[in-house]
């Protein structure tokens, strides 16, 4: 109906865009078009690179090993992607239902977003360790064996376990802003029909949230790919047997270990691939499903 | 469950006796019941970190172990004075401080620039923007570490800010929000003839407050949570971020000592000044973002 | 089926009355409205009535059952919302059934056959594959009416439906509704703040102030005997004009003229006010009250008899059907509906003719009507309503 | 990439002070400190002694350290990574460094050939240390054990364990971190090389070796694990080893020399003693040694060279050698502080103290086995012994697993030498 | 001092036509008043005389200066928005001087001096130093309107300026504006989508639909002799009643009725149809236009003469100063409006009167008024005034 646009300088525009855009090239583009460059190279610390075409790609392609590590990257992002967003959801809901006592829950939900992800990986290695740990104990009691560093699955599930837990609070945030924007009247509809909790949840609020829901699971999914470093890093070194070995994990101990940059830059370029590929599908997949597209 | 429930309901009815007070819905005790048993589940690491950081040594291997030690000011006093984790704070508070102004001022130049200018391949600029979402530090850290060697910024505050500074994110929240200024304000400014200066410092800014807190709180966790960038590009003491240095509390690791109830003494002082800037600013942090389509 | 009875209702908000007590009876199969000014506590009530609020006091009594402290889903009424609240990703058959479904008191079957019927009556049947952002605001409106009938609801809670439609698309969804009443009968409470509206929908009409009911009555009596002060320059537009004046054996007299009240000799009349019944004593201070339509161009009826009085006039405002008068009788300010194309300007001077039956009194201090010069044996008064409610 | 070549990069200094990067946290760390400051007041040459964590972040901080030209004075680098630093070629053997008169020959025999490349002293031997077994004495008696006649084979190890576990004296026999050393350890005192070229002394190594000692030797640890004689602490995880001994969690713990100062602080409750590594079978050819060594690097200009010479003549002195064996459990690395200790009586007092050194001299240092693996992708190859200890253990097929292992490091040997 | 004329303006956007081409003269001083349905390009109109929009053909002139391509701010003028546009972060006093001191045009005593004023007129000095959350709508609306006159634009351009507030308020607004413009003698252009408020405030009324003008005229002369179909039906509440008959001999045949027009022997018209005019042939169809109030009961007034036609009534609306009839005349639903209190019941069958001085005929097809049994030589088509312009 009416427009924003009210100034029409380009050169005002030019300067205002001049800072992002100049650190996104030098410091965004540039780096990622080196990487793709050293990955057709042999490079390490103190060695002359050696132009070796293909071959680190290669190498990738047949190692079952990384592909076992993208398989396991990609599941560990549905994981914590769906967990995150459920249980954020979920906690959302509840205390948007609630009249007393908001702001407490709100603020004892989201801390541990505040909380840095290392820290918050040794507080769980501290809660969980197979044989120290607080839980254990608890836990084994219930007839489960807590053996995760030795048990793959059970590494996983703890890895995955932590990432939500520290995810929950930055989704929660944007969540509950979104829950409280739909208009009361809708909430007091659904109510005068009987609609009650989880279906509210589910038929009501979920698809007027869309929006945001789908900017939390870009975002989660980037923090999946590449925020989780410090969990795997700090409780399994990617074992037991690759079992937590992402591609970031991965990456970081070629590059930063073991110092095969040329290897390690094919790894980034296939991160950035393998990352790049499920956004588009999430975007194809969203726009079909978001109400507003029709 | 379902009988305590409606039993408690009768006792709160019964003491009630009219309708003088507010009516408790009967899902209420429920939702918090759920409520308080996943605020549990959230707060216990912090709590199981909160108890060891004031033991001796801090191995806890019970839900027994759970009580507060006698150590605290010891463990805390070590950690600031001995092993100088407040230099590490001050280092991380002067690189978040850096991160989160240049983010805001160049992400509010680029967004002013999206929304207002009305300029061709804006749109493009702005997916060009989006798009280094994709581009986190750990695709490129290897070429950007070079490129940091090359620009002599290794070890220097320039080296864990600068490349932080363009922020698909914020822009896009601050864009998003830009969309929700009602039109007609933005144009009653055109018909008085206001500049972009003018219009950003008197219009904008005062307008998108809530918003600019609310980024500038998850600009500054983020940036106060980076590990692995500042792990790579740092490595003298002095310049070492907290994040990095928590693990210098772990004590003599080859030498098997591992002192867990300083490390959680250190993990609960890195804690802090994010969790008190989102108790501070609560405010803004839950209520300011939304996401619409587009 | 249902009346609905309310004691004494009290709605508090932190440091504000909304609901001041309000006594009230519904009539099983009525439609009636609430119309008040912004605040006055309208929502609040018809919210109280739907379960959406809990009550501070009082109480809400359904066909002889308390439904005081009864959820919403137990109360069975359907509410229509001014924004009409449909979800915005279903469309308009997911609409209308999704609050069936979740009742899981309609088969499918009934569910279909209902949403048909309610599709012919309200003529949307082409609209039930639409989503809202797809359909114009009357045309939400229509499916939201919809979703409120499929229902078959006890009752029909309404909050300013129309509010936010056009002029033109108000008014033929206006009729609408009332067509709608007319084949259902369910009882309808309707809230609105537009006295047209209120008049032309409401088979009696309550109008609210401040949170407490100021009249109780049909539309053309709330018209014609108003209670007090509020509810006569409340209802009808142009406003009734008020003239301070004083009375003096039987006579108002103003500044600038000197009118005699018919039928005042009995020095007490039974106007529809219920709090005891105010002397028209002699030397007392009052507001005369009469309507712009019941003041008229002595020119323009020859015929009629009576006195006249000056006025100067200072603005005119062609309304189409008729040319209303901004005036000055004295020092007060007047209108007077004159006929349209009158040749009359500003500045000019008119002599003026009134309707003698037509003329209300009112407490300058209380507001309270005292005099209406003719009577009207129908006339309810809200202490009335409010005994028969009890 | 790539650093340039050879010395002649010029690299700048970190600070006007003389840095040091290592690896010695708690205790250990306090006692460099103190011989740091000791320094100092002794020189009047002001030295920063800068915790890094872990012999693993010394290691990438200096390898992107010689990339990025801020380089610190000296650098304590795990034996393990001995050869992957010398490939650098960015660092100056210490032998040109220390000041003319300093005597070389100081060094225990065993040390300085280790530490020797081309004739040259190439780093400054200091903290070196073997892996042996602690025990804890208590439980050991409460189970019916000798303490002090302690399992010395892994078939020892075994019925220990298993008795200590059955009578419910402790929940695990033994434990000890998952870290490449404990496997060269046994290697070593089986006297089986580990990789072709003597363990890379002699050239480029090519082969991961598995002899039957190594079969038997992941035979017996998958069996421990499996009957929950064995717990495993995780990867690299030396604290969390220790604290399942201190906690009293497993009686047995295979761990480094280093740890003996802090283990006795630690053992509160129980009497802690300290025996030899346990050997796969009854051969003892000897240990592997471990620790670190101090490197300069080359290409820092040249007014630096002679206070890093002074600091490194200081930090061999006897005096000094003497307090850092008494603040730590590394045991005396020159022949005159172990004669000072002996005088003194130091170790019939502190038998603990002298366990390690005995292992030591007690090996045949001639033995090619007995020399820790010099490999230029160390790190790499180490991640990969370590990961695949897990998989063994957790494995059906034990052979296929042990096979992936070799050919895996295999293969990064070959990435790096080809 | 401002005139302002618009050459056959046009705006499209991607798909739409928003405004097809408008030829429109504003005269100095003048309150005009643009109406018509939502999305008629009632607002794209205002936007483009503010500059808000470009032209996308045509051109606009103020004072004989070309301003079709000049910046918004160069053409001084000052809009109101129909959602205030306050500046929520200001307060009153800070909104209202916000944009003159960008403007830089005037010193600081001025501003001081201008806000004052404008103060004092529209009785806000109380206002400005709240900020507008703490203002009612209408307290809004009034610093809006402060905002734009203190600037002393050379033309007030407002968009639906009071539809967002409540019924009573926008009255008492309306006067207000009406007040102001009288004192201020500003060209005014409002643009508004309900009659009522159209007709009261303009001294010259735009009617618009589908991006074109239908009529320009004064209120009640669109009102009396309506272009077309379209502003008959869209002027006037309830709207005029529209009626399918047969011209025969100078007589409008019904099903149900036969009407002789009056004056209807010349064969043509001077209607108000610019177009050229359209000739009354006997045999031809066409729509009787007649509006409720021009129909009564025959009853209400026996000395009446004429005619009269047999109604059943179907709905009764009181409207307090009047009594809406809905009935039907054979086959065609007509609204009548009776005198309040009048004792008819639907279902009942009436006889009805009319005032053969307001017949009008509308073309079937086209929509255009072809006759008025009355004429009106002060009636000026859309072609002459476009034709002034020029
Ligand atoms: N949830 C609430 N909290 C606090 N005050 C409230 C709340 N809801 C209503 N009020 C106050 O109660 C009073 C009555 O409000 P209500 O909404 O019933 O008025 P209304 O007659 O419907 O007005 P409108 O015509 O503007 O809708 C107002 O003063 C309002 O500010
Ligand atoms: N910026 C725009 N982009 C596309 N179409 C537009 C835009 N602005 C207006 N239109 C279209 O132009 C037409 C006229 O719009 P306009 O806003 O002028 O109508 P209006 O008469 O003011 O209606 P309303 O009474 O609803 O405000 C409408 O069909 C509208 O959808
Ligand atoms: O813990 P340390 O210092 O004895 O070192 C042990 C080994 O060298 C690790 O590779
Ligand atoms: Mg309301
Ligand atoms: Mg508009």
């Amino acid at each position: 109906m009416s427009t924003r646009e009210i100034f029409d300088s380009r050169i005002e525009s030019a300067l205002l865009l001049l800072p992002t855009l100049l650190v996104s090239v030098v410091f965004l583009y540039y780096p990622t078009a080196l990487a793709f460059r050293t990955s057709f190279f042999d490079s390490s610390f103190g060695r002359a690179e050696v132009f070796v075409g293909l071959e680190n790609y290669v190498g990738l392609v047949t190692s079952s090993g990384y592909h076992r590590s993208i398989v396991i990257s990609v599941v560990f992002a549905a994981v914590v992607v769906v967990g995150v967003v459920v249980v954020s959801l979920y906690l959302t809901f509840l205390i948007h239902e609630v009249d007393t006592g908001q702001g407490l829950y709100l603020i004892s939900v989201i801390w541990p977003y505040a909380l840095p992800p290392a820290v918050g990986a040794l507080v769980f290695l501290f809660i969980t360790h197979p044989t120290l740990g607080v839980l254990t104990g608890p836990i084994e009691s219930l007839g489960v064996e807590v053996d995760w560093f030795n048990n793959g699955s059970q590494a996983f599930v703890v890895v995955a376990l932590a990432a939500i837990w520290k995810q929950i609070g930055y989704n929660v945030i944007f969540m509950i802003a979104a829950m409280n924007n739909v208009p009361d009247t809708l909430t007091e509809t659904a109510e005068l029909d009987g609609v009650g909790g989880l279906r509210r949840l589910v038929s009501v609020y979920v698809p007027i949230m869309t929006p945001t829901i789908f900017f939390l699971v870009v975002i989660n999914t980037i923090y999946a790919f590449f925020g989780t470093f410090a969990f795997v890093d700090l409780l399994t070194s990617g074992g037991p047997s690759n079992a937590t070995n992402i591609l970031i994990f991965n990456l970081y101990q070629e590059g930063f270990s073991f110092f095969n940059f040329g290897v390690a830059s094919a790894k980034s370029v296939v991160l950035f691939v393998v990352v790049g590929v499920l956004m588009f599908v999430q975007f194809r997949i969203t726009d079909r499903y978001s109400y507003y597209g029709g | 469950m379902v009988e305590v429930l409606q039993y408690a309901k009768r006792r709160v009815d019964a003491l009630r006796g009219d309708h003088e007070a507010r009516r408790i819905h009967e899902d209420d005790l429920g939702t918090h019941f759920q409520l308080l048993i996943l605020v549990v589940a959230v707060v216990f690491p912090i709590a199981v970190a909160l108890a060891v950081s004031t033991k001796q040594t801090g191995v806890i291997t019970g839900v027994g172990d759970l009580l507060p030690g006698s150590y605290a000011v010891e463990n805390y006093r070590e950690v600031l004075v001995d092993y100088r984790f407040g230099r590490f704070m001050w280092n991380s508070l002067a690189m978040s401080v850096v991160i989160v102004v240049g983010k805001l001022a160049i992400s509010v130049f680029a967004a002013m620039a999206i929304v207002y200018y009305r300029v061709p391949y804006k749109d493009l600029v702005f997916l060009f923007i989006l798009f280094t979402l994709l581009l986190p530090v750990p695709v490129r850290f290897i070429p950007l570490f070079q490129l940091m060697n090359d620009l002599g910024w290794s070890n220097t505050i320039l080296a864990i800010t600068v490349p932080y500074l363009a922020s698909a994110t914020t822009v896009f929240i601050l864009r998003q929000h830009f969309l929700s200024i009602p039109t007609s304000i933005v144009e009653t400014a055109k018909l008085d003839g206001v500049g972009p200066l003018k219009f950003m410092l008197f219009v904008l800014l005062p307008m998108s407050k809530g918003v600019l807190v609310g980024v500038s709180i998850i600009m500054f966790v983020y940036a106060w949570n980076q590990y692995l960038w500042p792990l790579i590009i740092i490595d003298s003491e002095a310049n070492q971020v907290a994040q990095v240095g928590l693990q210098l509390l772990q004590g003599d690791v080859q030498g098997g000592q591992l002192s867990w109830s300083l490390v959680m003494a250190g993990s609960t002082l890195t804690l802090l000044p994010p969790l008190l800037l989102m108790i501070v600013f609560r405010k803004p942090l839950l209520e300011t973002f939304s996401i619409q389509q587009k | 089926m249902t009346t609905v009875t309310l004691h004494d209702l009290r709605k508090e908000f932190d440091d504000v009355v909304a609901v001041n007590g309000i006594d009230l009876e519904i009539v099983d199969g009525e439609f009636l409205v609430i119309v008040g000014p912004s605040g006055c506590g309208k929502s609040t009530t018809l919210r109280l009535l739907a379960g959406l609020e809990d009550a501070t006091g009082g109480e809400i009594v359904m066909d002889g059952r308390d439904v005081t402290a009864v959820e919403p889903k137990d109360r069975n009424v359907a509410m229509v919302f001014q924004n009409y609240a449909l979800y915005p990703h279903m469309t308009g058959r997911r609409n209308i059934t999704f609050g069936m479904k979740s009742s899981g008191d309609f088969t499918d079957e009934a569910i279909d056959r209902r949403v048909g019927e309610a599709a012919e009556t309200l003529d949307i049947a082409d609209l039930l594959d639409r989503k809202p952002q797809a359909m114009s605001g009357g045309e939400r409106q229509r499916v939201a009416l919809g979703r409120a009938i499929v229902r078959d609801p006890d009752a029909f809670l309404m909050d300013e439906p129309l509010s936010n439609l056009d002029a033109k698309l108000r008014i033929q969804m206006r009729a609408e509704l009332a067509q709608l009443h007319t084949s259902l009968g369910t009882t309808t409470v309707y809230v609105t703040h537009d006295q047209t509206e209120a008049m032309t929908l409401g088979e009696r009409v309550v109008v609210m102030n401040d949170g407490r009911i100021m009249q109780v009555d049909e539309p053309q009596t709330l018209y014609d005997f108003p209670a007090n002060r509020f509810v006569a320059e409340f209802i009808g537009d142009p406003a009734m004009n008020m003239l301070p004046v004083d009375i003096e054996n039987g006579t108002a007299v103003h500044d600038a003229f000197a009118i005699p009240l018919p039928n005042a000799d009995g020095g007490l009349r039974n106007g529809a006010n219920g709090d005891g019944d105010v002397p028209i004593r002699d030397g007392r201070r009052a507001v005369l009250g009469v309507r712009p339509e019941d003041l008229y161009l002595a020119t323009e009826r020859p015929d009629a008899s009576g006195e006249t009085l000056a006025a100067t006039v200072d603005v005119t405002e062609p309304l189409g059907d008729s040319l209303l008068l901004h005036c000055s009788i004295g020092e007060s300010p007047c209108k007077i509906q004159a006929k349209p194309r009158s040749d009359i300007r500003p500045g000019d001077t008119v002599s003026i003719a009134y309707d003698p039956a037509r003329l209300h009194c009112f407490d300058p201090e209380s507001g309270d009507a005292f005099y209406h010069s003719e009577s009207d044996a129908s006339s309810e008064s809200v202490a009335a309503a409010a005994d028969q409610g009890r | 990439l790539g650093g340039g070549s050879g010395g002649e990069t010029e690299f700048s200094p970190i600070a006007e002070e003389l840095t040091v990067w290592h690896a010695m946290g708690g205790t250990n760390g306090e006692t460099l400190d103190q011989i740091g400051s000791d320094f100092e007041e002794e020189a009047g040459q002001a030295v920063n002694m800068e915790f890094q964590d872990s012999y693993e972040n010394v290691l990438t901080n200096t390898l992107s350290a010689f990339d990025s030209g801020n380089v610190s004075d000296m650098l304590q680098v795990d034996s393990l990574f001995a050869q992957q630093v010398l490939d650098t070629d960015q660092v100056r053997p210490v032998e040109e460094v220390l000041p003319d008169d300093f005597d070389s020959g100081v060094f225990l025999d065993n040390v300085a050939e280790f530490f020797t490349v081309d004739g040259e002293l190439a780093s400054l031997p200091f903290n070196n240390s073997n892996a042996i077994m602690y025990i804890n004495r208590d439980a050991f008696e409460e189970a019916g054990l000798d303490p002090d006649d302690p399992p010395q084979t892994l078939a020892e190890v075994r019925s220990a364990s298993e008795q200590l576990v059955d009578q419910d004296v402790t929940q695990f026999g033994i434990t000890w971190p998952n870290h490449v050393w404990f496997v060269e350890t046994w290697y070593g005192f089986e006297g089986e090389l580990m990789t072709d070229a003597e363990n890379g002394h002699a050239g480029e190594p090519s082969e991961f070796r598995t002899p039957d000692a190594a079969y038997d030797m992941f035979e017996w640890w998958k069996g421990m694990a499996e009957d929950d004689l064995y717990t495993n602490p995780g990867i690299e995880a030396w604290g969390e080893a220790t604290s399942l001994f201190t906690e009293q969690e497993s009686a047995m713990l295979l761990t480094s020399t280093a740890s003996v100062a802090g283990l006795i602080a630690d053992s509160e409750g129980f009497e802690v003693g300290a025996a030899p590594y346990p050997s796969i079978s009854d051969t003892r050819v000897g240990p592997v040694i471990g620790g670190a060594s101090f490197y300069v690097p080359g290409g820092l200009p040249e007014s630096r060279y002679e206070d890093i010479g002074q600091l490194l003549q200081y930090m061999s002195e006897p005096e000094v050698q003497t307090q850092w064996h008494k603040g730590s459990g590394y045991y005396p690395i020159t022949q005159p502080s172990v004669d000072s200790l002996r005088e003194e009586g130091w170790f019939e007092e502190n038998p603990m103290y002298g366990v390690a050194l005995d292992q030591l001299q007690s090996g045949d240092a001639s033995d090619p086995a007995t020399k820790r693996a010099l490999l230029g992708p160390a790190r790499n190859v180490q991640t990969v012994i370590q990961d695949k200890s897990v998989d063994i253990l957790n494995a059906d097929d034990m052979d296929a697993e042990i096979e992936a292992l070799k050919t895996e490091v295999e293969d990064v040997l070959d990435g790096y030498y080809n």
